[in-house]
């Protein structure tokens, strides 16, 4: 048992660290730091310059381009990448699409998807929720008939984030109505730009336009585009839903957010002092730092243990969006009154008009009714708890 | 020892349901917001045609002597319907602060005005860095002939930049955390010097940050005495605190009601989302949580009148924090219940959420109260 | 609206004040504000005491020997006696079965049981619960077989609190199998002192005898004890369960260990200050005074309600234990490692020998463990929220 | 990076594990409880047999160097079994600080003996009033030609009761507060003036409050240097919490196992309780709650030994913080999911809540270690 990183996981941390001070545009070190709006230039540029020192998929194995690293080397460089303020990398590509694809695609889908997530250069959103299908997914309606060559979609796809933005969609569909609603799905790539698909935006409570609603009228999709078995669509959802949840935990980015928390409560001024001397804001402060600090060595504990994540997998989901949701809170809460003006221009780098209190106090209300489905997507909370009770304790 | 409403206050309470329900759409309330104005005129003066901008004023001006249990029953209303009218900043704080301290000259050019509908006004005094500390002024009047120059930066203003005056705090003497020497002046908005920037707010409301650069204000709009505003600012916020926790209990059974439609109807795995046991229990919290509230918004409006500081300011200290962490429960719950909806803009669940949220960040937060209450504990004890 | 009390109600909350002053025995004072061990002696003593007076049943109507008060008269009663230090007068006689009785016994009935109810001479039991139906009280199988003038009782009560110093028990029988188990279950009152009854104890968490099992083996039970309709028990226990939960909000007696937290923690030393200056303590102890001050409030506003108290009692129940256990957990913490010796002999009052501590870190963790079936017994806590989801909210 | 036991703790970990089970029954441990010795000699001597008692000895002195971990390994199965024995005491303490400061005569007599089982000790440390404040000492040790004479109070000496010698810290100078001035010493249970109040713990420990009336106490059983203990009484207690942290995620472990395996077969309403989705959902966050603890005892032990003050007490208070608070959560729940069974003495459970409720309150409870990390805060800000 040894919780210090070994010599090389230092040097690599290192290395990471200085690609990141010599690499990473200002510009949106400078938008991610400031919590500003993101774009969907900033995502692909940073791609880009991750692509290019082969460096553009932590998470995948050589053989597809990926680093190869190990969950350790996985981590330090996210929490770097987080620490440095370099933009989330897109997961719908790199660590949802992707991994479905490597493990139940056929070689020609891998060569044909896989290097454009690679480079960012296709932009993958998902297609699972629909209109009264959220937690309960099999419920799902959208339609593929086959009728020769092409799959013929109908229906409609909702809580697509970024949808806006995307070039290409991972659809589950119903291919079948015979047996258990999960006996019939299955999983469909789909090009964004096909006839018949219509983008419709949500409007998030912060006010922001992020997730989208896809219509889907008789798009005519090529057999091709299928992955793996028809009505095996299941399958695959559910061991994508496992990859999501482990990133969930977001570990790297909130001990960035905890460490500009710190800043702010430092600066903020509560009268005669800084914010940092009042003892009730500041043990709230103590008290996420102490969780937080539990939360990563759970990470690290699940991601080294050698039997893998299983459900437990669940528990990260959880804590990261609770410690998640409460960091944001904080940002609010430290903030005070400033909090409550809403200035949408103010999100943009370029703005220089006035804005309410200090420049963390522009984001930090959105952020928080922003956050609020930290907890509701990716499988709501409630639903993770039931996978612990049934698939860990059997209840 | 009783709870109940007088006859008036029951017919204000039953009048104000309707027009929320019948005249103040959640469709009507996003015109209004996207307006811009702070204000619709047409609401603004249909509540001045039902008497509610008069009503906690005197006879003498146009008022029914109303208090803060009258208050608290319009708040009530308006914050299950989420009105964002004015009515907070014009009546209840400059409002109330001019007929708590104002010369009858004063009362009768403005709560007059007020009371028709045909003025607003707001009350400036929050400072950048000050937090929810009352008595941390920089802001200055310096006395200049038959003149005061006021200067300084006010933040976080309630409907600031709809304002025709301002009621504004400045520093007359002292130093900047002395409770001593603060003075009131009502500012013309227009007057030169003052610089308004209003934003939105999250929550539909208006905001506002001023600054005052060498305004000249005649002595003749001072209001009350010189260096003597301390405990009327005190209990003006206090007279806010009851008024934004009657509104959040409003918003709380709103939430209440949605959350409780909602998952009634809304199914997944074949039966109604409603029919799952940690759901109901969630429901109970919050319906638990918005009793208590209620509870307190109820001591609050019975105090905030008062004069007898010290149990004064513990009441409404008690009940900012209890509601303040009850909002935030029902707040987050509600979203939460309603799944993916919660948190679009299209729902008016979120907009409470908003709302609720906010409230919390008014007038101190439940741990800025929390440590009032328990530093009250301490004095108690010495 | 108006939350002082009336100038009546003060004259009232004086006079009940000078009463406790001049008639509550010291011994008896003393046992319960040091919180030593109950006797049965010591409420018996008051019970008489306060019959004499005419105040033996503040619930009670007139016309039963009762004080007919108001609700908030019963209140300031309540209070008072708390803040006086007096005990807990009993409920299973004054407040569950007399008025069962009231309601639905018979004048015979009337006339037997409640001058002995009233006067403290009989003390009562409840015997509801059975091994294998807690929650679920109706699925209950202690029988009751009518035999000419006599029912013959066999089988198993459980949680009997106090059973051991009883003189009667009020108990749910089954009387019939038929139709669901709500209807075949009677009310029948049966004397301890029948043959074939056998009372064991149940050791408490806290190294107490509070509670027992009682077995009953072809007890003989006279018809005439059976209240009101054979198989119509269900309705006269969900009566009782109404009147239950609304005393269980316990204001009075929280009220008084809120006074006796204050004094500990000026008393107990935190190193060179006093308690009361640690501000982590201070503010949990703030917090729970706001949400006593909320609890009061509300049980006033459930109590003047003209509608009367529904189902909403139940939010009373929850939340008088929530805060009756943090506040025995607040002492208990205030004492800190004091509060860890266990010395049975120190909760009598005339001990002399050794303790840890102070006076209040004596029963500090006893109470702490005792208290957590506060949210157990009575209907569980989980139980309340059912039935604030069904009947209140239309779940 | 890696969270593996070596070979050797697997297999410390496999026999212990063992040993509960087989030979440390609910049953037998209610019979050496109620014998009142706050020991049992024949586990005592099983454990000693087992090599326990001088794991985390020198070589040198019989044992095996072994460090926090170990321990954590050992303090978790007994956590798990509620092993009453003064191993905590005896070991870990007062072993513990004659392992680090002890010279070498005394490290020959005293690890020597209480490797083999022979000899048992405690640390009498905390007085009345002191609270969890390490420093507030006002025991004194006055030099009286080749001896000091001790004068004071001790309170809740774990196992004090039981000890043959007891290490003593006391004030050699300064103040009542000072951290400087403190020193320790090897005391006689039995010598003149020593008077033990031995009282059972609700949690089945022995715990005593210990006077001290000018005991005459040879120079010669100085622990370490004159005035500088206080370091090393930090130290102390770290591995004190590091092992207690250690036992109650065993505790919560098994209350877990006790609570799944009772709401798995308890029926209401004609199925399992367990089948309810509030319990569901709270067997859940008991498991959160064990699983968020066991990491951070995991970083205690791994800390425990380090020298680097201000890092190891920072990691020693924020794990000392959740798992109080995960304790209480579990300890709280699984009375709670057991219903009326919980809170009878008869049920596992109730015994596994006293211990874990205690634990809370041994070393600083979860309140006071927050402050720790928070103030720790504020002095990394400054």
């Amino acid at each position: 048992m040894d919780l210090n990183y070994t010599p090389e996981q230092e040097a690599f941390r290192a290395d990471v660290r200085q690609f990141l001070d010599d690499n990473l545009p200002d510009d949106i070190r400078e938008r991610v730091q400031k919590r500003l709006r993101h774009s969907k230039d900033m995502t692909q540029r940073w791609q880009k310059i991750l692509h290019e020192k082969g460096w553009g998929a932590s998470t995948w194995p050589e053989e597809f381009g990926g680093t190869g690293w190990s969950p350790i080397e996985q981590i330090i460089f996210e929490e770097e990448c987080a620490l440095a303020g370099a933009p989330r990398q897109l997961d719908f590509g790199l660590r949802m699409v992707a991994p479905v694809i490597m493990t139940f695609g056929n070689d020609e889908q891998k060569k044909r998807f896989l290097p454009g997530i690679l480079s960012g250069e296709d932009w993958w959103c998902q297609g699972y929720s629909e209109p009264g299908s959220g937690s309960d997914l099999a419920s799902l309606r959208c339609s593929a008939k086959r009728e020769g060559d092409h799959y013929i979609v109908n229906g409609q796809k909702t809580w697509t984030t970024l949808g806006q933005h995307a070039d290409w969609i991972f659809c589950l569909v119903r291919t079948s109505n015979d047996g258990k609603p999960q006996q019939g799905i299955s999983f469909l790539l789909i090009d964004m730009n096909d006839p018949g698909i219509d983008v419709k935006p949500i409007i998030m409570l912060d006010g922001e336009h992020e997730i989208n609603e896809v219509y889907f009228d008789n798009v005519k999709v090529p057999a091709e585009n299928l992955i793996g078995e028809e009505n095996q669509g299941w399958t695959y959802a559910k061991f994508l839903l496992g990859h999501e949840r482990t990133g969930l935990a977001n570990v790297g980015q909130w001990k960035a957010l905890m460490k500009r928390l710190k800043v702010v409560a430092n600066e903020e001024q509560d009268g005669q002092r800084p914010l940092i001397e009042n003892t009730r804001f500041r043990d709230r402060l103590a008290q996420l730092d102490i969780e937080l600090r539990a939360l990563e060595l759970t990470v690290l504990r699940v991601l080294t243990d050698k039997r893998g994540p299983g459900p437990q997998a669940s528990i990260l989901k959880i804590r990261g969006t609770e410690i998640g949701q409460k960091l944001f809170e904080l940002l609010m809460e430290a903030t005070g009154q400033d909090a409550i003006a809403h200035i949408p221009d103010a999100l943009e780098l370029d703005y220089s008009g006035p804005r309410a209190g200090s420049i963390d106090a522009t984001p930090a209300a959105g952020d928080y009714f922003n956050m609020r489905k930290l907890s509701i997507f990716g499988g709501s909370n409630e639903i993770q708890r039931n996978i612990i009770a049934q698939l860990v304790l059997g209840l | 020892m009783n709870f109940d409403l007088t006859d008036e206050q029951q017919m204000l309470n039953d009048s104000l349901r309707r027009f929320v329900t019948n005249e103040y759409s959640f469709e009507k309330r996003s015109t209004f917001i996207d307006a811009g104005k702070g204000s619709d005129p047409q609401t603004w003066s249909a509540l001045a045609d039902m008497g509610l901008l008069a009503f906690t004023f005197p006879e003498a001006f146009g008022g029914l002597d109303g208090n803060a249990v009258d208050t608290m029953v319009v708040m009530e209303n308006f914050g299950r319907g989420l009105v964002v009218e004015p009515y907070l900043a014009t009546v209840v704080l400059a409002g109330g602060l001019i007929r708590d301290v104002g010369n009858d000259a004063q009362k009768d050019e403005y709560l007059t005005a007020i009371a028709s509908g045909e003025r607003k006004m707001a009350f400036a005094h929050y400072e950048p860095g000050a937090r929810y500390n009352l008595g941390q002024v920089q802001t200055t009047a310096r006395k200049d002939g038959d003149h005061f120059m006021v200067s300084g930066q006010k933040t976080a203003v309630i409907h600031g930049g709809q304002a025709d005056q301002l009621v504004v705090s400045a520093r007359t003497s002292g130093n900047a955390n002395d409770e001593r020497g603060l003075s009131l002046f009502v500012v013309d908005a227009s007057a030169k010097g003052v610089k308004i920037n209003d934003y939105a707010a999250h929550d539909g409301y208006r905001i506002a940050d001023i600054s005052f650069s060498n305004v000249a204000v005649n002595a003749d709009n001072l209001l009350g005495e010189l260096d003597q505003a301390f405990p009327h600012i005190e209990k003006t916020i206090d007279l806010g605190i009851a008024a934004v926790c009657a509104e959040a209990v409003g918003a709380m059974e709103a939430m209440n009601e949605a959350t409780l439609d909602y998952i009634k109807t809304r199914k997944q795995f074949g039966v109604p989302i409603g029919k799952f046991q940690v759901l109901q229990h969630r429901m109970a919290d919050m319906f638990i949580q918005a009793e208590q509230s209620k509870s307190m918004a109820i001591l609050a409006a019975s105090t905030a009148d008062s004069n007898e500081k010290a149990e004064r300011r513990n009441a409404l200290s008690m009940t900012k924090t209890l509601v303040g962490q009850g909002a935030r429960y029902v707040a987050q719950e509600g979203v939460q219940l309603h799944g993916g909806m919660g948190v679009t803009d299209e729902m008016f669940a979120a907009h409470l959420h908003k709302r609720l949220t906010t409230i919390n960040l008014l007038f101190g937060d439940a741990d800025h109260h929390l440590a009032q209450v328990s530093d009250g504990l301490l004095a108690a004890s010495a």
